[in-house]
């Protein structure tokens, strides 16, 4: 609970900027007035994994010599697979990193390169199945030696219940899963993370709530689906970004990782620069909030894409050059001083089509910000902020809300005022009963944690 | 919700109770659909009356409402749980006249592959169908669904799976149920993110589902042609 | 030669307005202050032709509904093997217009619909394989007569020949080919078509010099590839643009097709309007222009994407969606009185990278289309506007030219300069050398056009 | 170009003259150079004189200004063609004196592709690295590979396809040979947009170039183990 007040104002919170900018890669800034395209990818997977990566990575780099892109970041997520094969973990870090160094050396190139720990723990064992979580550990102290300049993850403590409640509409569930379970989990984790991050001189960048907030954008899907409320996904993401942030409570510093959208919330609380993925991470994920999250990243992603031949290149080349030219158009932007206009053009494109898109306008992140930075734990501020976007959702006409939003808004704001009321004791209550329906929970081990 | 009267604690006929249980329902209020379910048994209602009257006609006019994009998925499925719940209080009563259920399910997501949201909402709309569903979970290796079609004897096997690397999976599962002698016992669907059509085909599968929908249509269509 | 001054100046002209804006389809409006997303597709070759075109079109049109795309235009390009099937044609082409209107009524989305023609003549043969020209003209008949509302072609008049010169960087071929044999084909080609458009109230759309143009500009590739200069590149673009404005002269009336990215030229020189692909098309082109030259398109393209399962969706969905950003960003700018701004953004991302971009950019084009309006004949514009396009380049410090692009430009101007002093002459006596050099190469059978 | 004496008519040297023979290569001046070309033969320079030091030494001089992104590739091609030109003059005076070459390639775009650029860029450097080349152009039947294949019996055959339609001809034409018996006499090696190394791993190539120098050095390899 370290971050009591905001970083910025609803004006001054742009694209490329951010109060506590880094260097690092060769030579990479991040946020000190330059949007970076972030590339990632998937490696085909009935290929030799090594061989994949170095020809993933051969062609990236080549083809930011090829377009004249100077700053760039390579992530890799590691797949379960890999995660079960330290050697090969290290030998692919290693290559990537000395790939990369050799095209900054004769290039001038500055790159950044994040890796991703998978979260591999199965929930439904005891202590969380301490044994993964310890070749995790072991994984990221791995890859921190072998050349990763970032560390990130999309950890999954709480997911559980998070799965049984969203698909239910269930929002003591879903408070119960973000602002309480979650919260135990994430802070364990992330004092290890740090921790590794500091002995071995590498950047905690972030966690990413994608296994809550994207699964319920994803269940969401378009306007006119009818799967769960897209004023439900709506709080989900907000409630997402307590949770998230407690990674940077615990001493995260940055970039944060991509897919989390909830990182607008996190710049504007934190003051540290952010991946941010969306119009051109269609290839991995649909979504309603295109433009209105370029709006305020420091680094630009794709998401993910497959190593496939497309006609004009691989996927990862075609997707470098989108990014590039959509950060190219930012960075000029700002050349020219006129990176407020376009970041107004960018929030003004999406904000009112869809309440999803709304909560990531950054005059909404600044009110619902207020009330997170002044609740007094976890758990209030995961319930009082959802509240606050649901109060704001629902006093804006322009949003054009259905029948059944409205509906879902009035349930859900009852809902979660009577939990306020109280949240410990609603919570642990409910947490007695979901534990004999809720399959793989185990309540205990996350407050023993 | 303005249509659906806000019954009073005072006396009410049965005919009432039965609508009242299909208002609860259809409000997604389980206390409530509770209370006047044994409201009603006291009153003289028969199990089956109130299974026809009010459940079925309430989990109708939620479909309805879903299919005129008033409610969500989401509260379909929370519909159909209140409608099994109130199976359960009624089971008592019905005295071993188990419920017809149209056909057998054995369900999982592959070995591997942790996404079951997917794969769970399948199960839960099966269910809705009067499906009886076996769901192994997730991370299912090939021998506990080799296991589950040996003891549940079931008309229909589903796979789901949602990473390239796991969907390879399937096949294994399909080429057991081969070795164990038992793949002509059941048809087999599959679905999930990075799966598609012609690799159902490739690997041998009965049918592919793109969304819950479509799965449980097909399902439905295999065991009408029973 | 019907063009003889500008319709635009380079401070006026920008994206989402010509000055003869268009209304086709379910009443979709072009270039009246709205660009439009322009989504291309390849089917799977391995599927039954129907059903793909079914999937795909099921799949865009959902997609469209799902994102709130109200205004879009599908393009369908013929390929080889389904022109020999005209049966085929006649069923694709009807059922994605019913398709397009099936949805048009009940979500009120306004769709346009261009089928782009394959030029399928085999030049070597006598008469440039006459019954090939039937058979196109005959299918331009028949998907005008069952839906399309925009007919296209990228045709191939002339290319025997460039396709010797365009690798010996040889300037006489690359003019012969591009200002002379290519007109008489065009000529002929676009009367044809125009009168079956006149006859079936369709659209005339216009011509790509796909192949001319674009192969350059894929044979030069990246910044540091040293295949043939980009200089060359630009100056193949420039004349590229005297050859595909013969189809206007003809009779075409717009939109222009989406792969000809001397579109700008023709936009600024009919005032019709224009589709245009660039950052986002990377898909299937990459390209060193991929900002630029969105800064004045009317419909906003993707090139052409297979129809295969990506992480997101397939691939024709992925990109409608980031084209539907893409063009809501350039909407948006439009609505709130910014376009100028943005489109000035476009343009000075790339406009200095490489010449190939310095000569799409609108204050170029326009000086070099000044140059195009006020020649003689064909041939003389195309030499001439070369030449401009060279003089502007070497002046312009800011482009940093290498050497070895110094060297060409200076010899390529002499070259040009010389042929400029009596073409006809210059042309006819080279013809004479290639005929026996040049595979298939019939000149006479062009000039008997 | 600076660095390059400009001849006087005067009476040259034959060491001069074949100087300016390779400087006129560099500078790609067809008409220079066949003009010097002549000049040196009168002045007693031997046909293999002028191969080893005016073309060979040209070729490498434009060659390594290419590798220095000094040149472009097209001149390359163009410098290669000037060679040739050269060469032809001095066939006469060879007398039966053949040029070696390293090994002979069959090469085409397969059928109902048009797509030739990247296949001529390929010829042409095979050329440039003495390979007799046989074109058979774009658009050819399997029946005409093997017709060439019988014919000129090459060490290598190379097919290029950029339509994903097209390139399933190239399995085609593997099969033709195989059915005439001729797939051992050959090495197969394949190219273009659409086709990528598994591609032809799985239609059993011998070989895949992403592009022209790949392509040359995998031949080149080939006929160096032979
Ligand atoms: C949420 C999510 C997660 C959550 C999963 C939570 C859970 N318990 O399920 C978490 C965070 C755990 C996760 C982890 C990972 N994920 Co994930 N994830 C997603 C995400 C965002 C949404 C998936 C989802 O729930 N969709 C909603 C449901 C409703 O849709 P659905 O599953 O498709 O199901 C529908 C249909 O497919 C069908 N259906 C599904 N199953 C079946 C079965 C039958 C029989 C039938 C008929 C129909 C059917 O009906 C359903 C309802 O209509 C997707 C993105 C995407 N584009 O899909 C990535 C995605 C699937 N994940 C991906 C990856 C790479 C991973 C990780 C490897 C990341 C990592 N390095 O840690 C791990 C792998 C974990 C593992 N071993 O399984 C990639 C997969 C790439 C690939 N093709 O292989 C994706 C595509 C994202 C991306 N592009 O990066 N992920
Ligand atoms: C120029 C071009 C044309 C020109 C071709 C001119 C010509 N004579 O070649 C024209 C306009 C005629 C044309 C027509 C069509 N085209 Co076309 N075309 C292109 C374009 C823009 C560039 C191709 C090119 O010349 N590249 C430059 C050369 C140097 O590269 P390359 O061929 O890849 O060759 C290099 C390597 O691959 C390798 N290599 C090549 N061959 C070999 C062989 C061996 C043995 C080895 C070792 C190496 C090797 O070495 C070369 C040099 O490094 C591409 C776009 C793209 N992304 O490629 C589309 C493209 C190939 N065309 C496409 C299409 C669809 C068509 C048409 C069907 C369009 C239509 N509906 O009319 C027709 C088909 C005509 C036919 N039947 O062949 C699609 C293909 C889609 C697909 N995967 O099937 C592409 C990808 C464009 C797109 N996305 O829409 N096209």
């Amino acid at each position: 609970m370290g971050f009591s007040h905001i970083e910025y104002t609803p004006k001054d919170i742009v694209f490329g900027f951010s109060k506590r900018s880094l260097r690092y890669g060769t030579d990479l800034e991040v946020g000190n007035g330059l949007v970076v395209p972030e590339i990632k990818y998937f490696p085909r997977v009935e290929k030799n994994v090594i061989e994949e990566y170095r020809h993933i990575t051969g062609q990236l780099l080549k083809k930011a010599v090829a377009l004249g892109t100077q700053n760039l970041q390579l992530e890799t997520e590691l797949t379960y697979l890999e995660m079960e094969d330290k050697k090969l973990v290290g030998e692919l870090v290693n290559l990537q990193k000395s790939m990369i160094e050799r095209y900054a050396k004769e290039y001038g190139l500055h790159v950044g390169y994040r890796v991703t720990v998978a979260d591999i723990r199965d929930f439904g064992k005891p202590k969380h199945d301490e044994e993964s979580f310890i070749r995790m550990m072991d994984i990221f102290e791995l890859v921190s030696s072998n050349g990763a300049d970032v560390l990130s993850i999309e950890s999954e403590g709480g997911k559980e219940l998070f799965n049984y409640s969203i698909i239910r509409q269930d929002l003591t569930g879903i408070v119960t899963s973000l602002g309480y379970l979650a919260t135990f989990d994430m802070k364990k984790l992330w004092k290890n993370i740090v921790s590794i991050a500091r002995n071995k001189s590498v950047l905690a960048g972030g966690d990413s709530a994608c296994a809550f907030a994207n699964t319920a954008m994803k269940i969401a899907g378009g306007l006119k689906d009818n799967m769960i409320p897209h004023s439900l996904a709506s709080i989900v993401r907000v409630m997402s970004a307590c949770r998230s942030l407690i990674a940077f409570e615990e001493g995260a510093g940055g970039p944060g990782k991509d897919c989390a959208y909830e990182n607008v919330y996190l710049k504007m609380i934190t003051g540290y620069p952010m991946s941010m993925e969306g119009k051109s991470s269609a290839v991995a994920h649909s979504s309603l909030v295109g433009n209105v999250i370029a709006a305020t990243c420091d680094l630009w992603s794709n998401e993910q894409v497959e190593n496939i031949k497309l006609f004009g290149g691989f996927g990862p080349e075609v997707f470098l050059e989108i990014l590039h030219y959509d950060t190219k158009l930012m960075n000029m932007a700002i050349e020219s001083g006129m990176q407020y206009c376009l970041r107004d053009l960018m929030i003004k494109s999406d904000k009112f089509i869809s309440p999803q898109a709304f909560v990531l306008s950054p005059d909404v992140v600044y009110e619902i910000a207020e009330v997170i930075v002044s609740e007094k734990d976890e758990l209030s501020r995961t319930v009082a902020s959802a509240i606050k976007a649901i109060e704001l959702m629902a006093v804006e006409e322009k949003l054009n809300l259905s029948k059944g939003e409205r509906r879902f808004m009035e349930m859900a704001k009852k809902k979660l005022e009577e939990i306020y009321s109280s949240p410990a004791l609603k919570v642990e209550k409910a947490l007695e009963q979901y534990e004999g329906k809720v399959e793989k929970l185990r309540v205990k081990d996350y407050l023993e944690a | 919700m303005s249509d659906i009267p806000s019954n009073e604690d005072g006396e009410m006929s049965k005919e009432e109770l039965l609508n009242a249980i299909r208002d609860s329902i259809v409000n997604l209020d389980f206390d409530k659909s509770k209370e006047y379910t044994l409201k009603a048994l006291e009153a003289g209602a028969t199990p089956q009356e109130i299974i026809l009257k009010s459940i079925a006609q309430g989990m109708e006019i939620v479909g309805k409402k879903f299919e005129e994009s008033e409610y969500f998925l989401s509260e379909l499925i929370v519909a159909g749980e209140i409608g099994k719940e109130i199976t359960k209080i009624l089971e008592p009563y019905l005295k071993g006249a188990e419920m017809k259920k149209i056909g057998k399910v054995v369900i999982g997501t592959v070995r591997g592959d942790l996404h079951d949201i997917g794969k769970n909402i399948v199960a839960m709309m099966l269910e809705a169908a009067e499906f009886k569903v076996i769901d192994l979970g997730a991370d299912v290796p090939p021998e506990r669904f080799v296991e589950a079609v040996k003891s549940e004897n079931p008309d229909i096997v589903g796979m789901s799976a949602l990473l390239t690397v796991t969907m390879v999976e399937m096949k294994n599962v399909i080429e057991a149920l081969k070795e164990a002698g038992l793949r002509d016992k059941v048809k087999v669907i599959i679905g999930g993110a990075a799966v598609t059509e012609d690799y159902a085909k490739n690997i041998g599968a009965d049918g592919y589902g793109a969304n819950a929908v479509e799965g449980v249509r097909i399902c439905k269509q295999w065991v009408s042609q029973k």
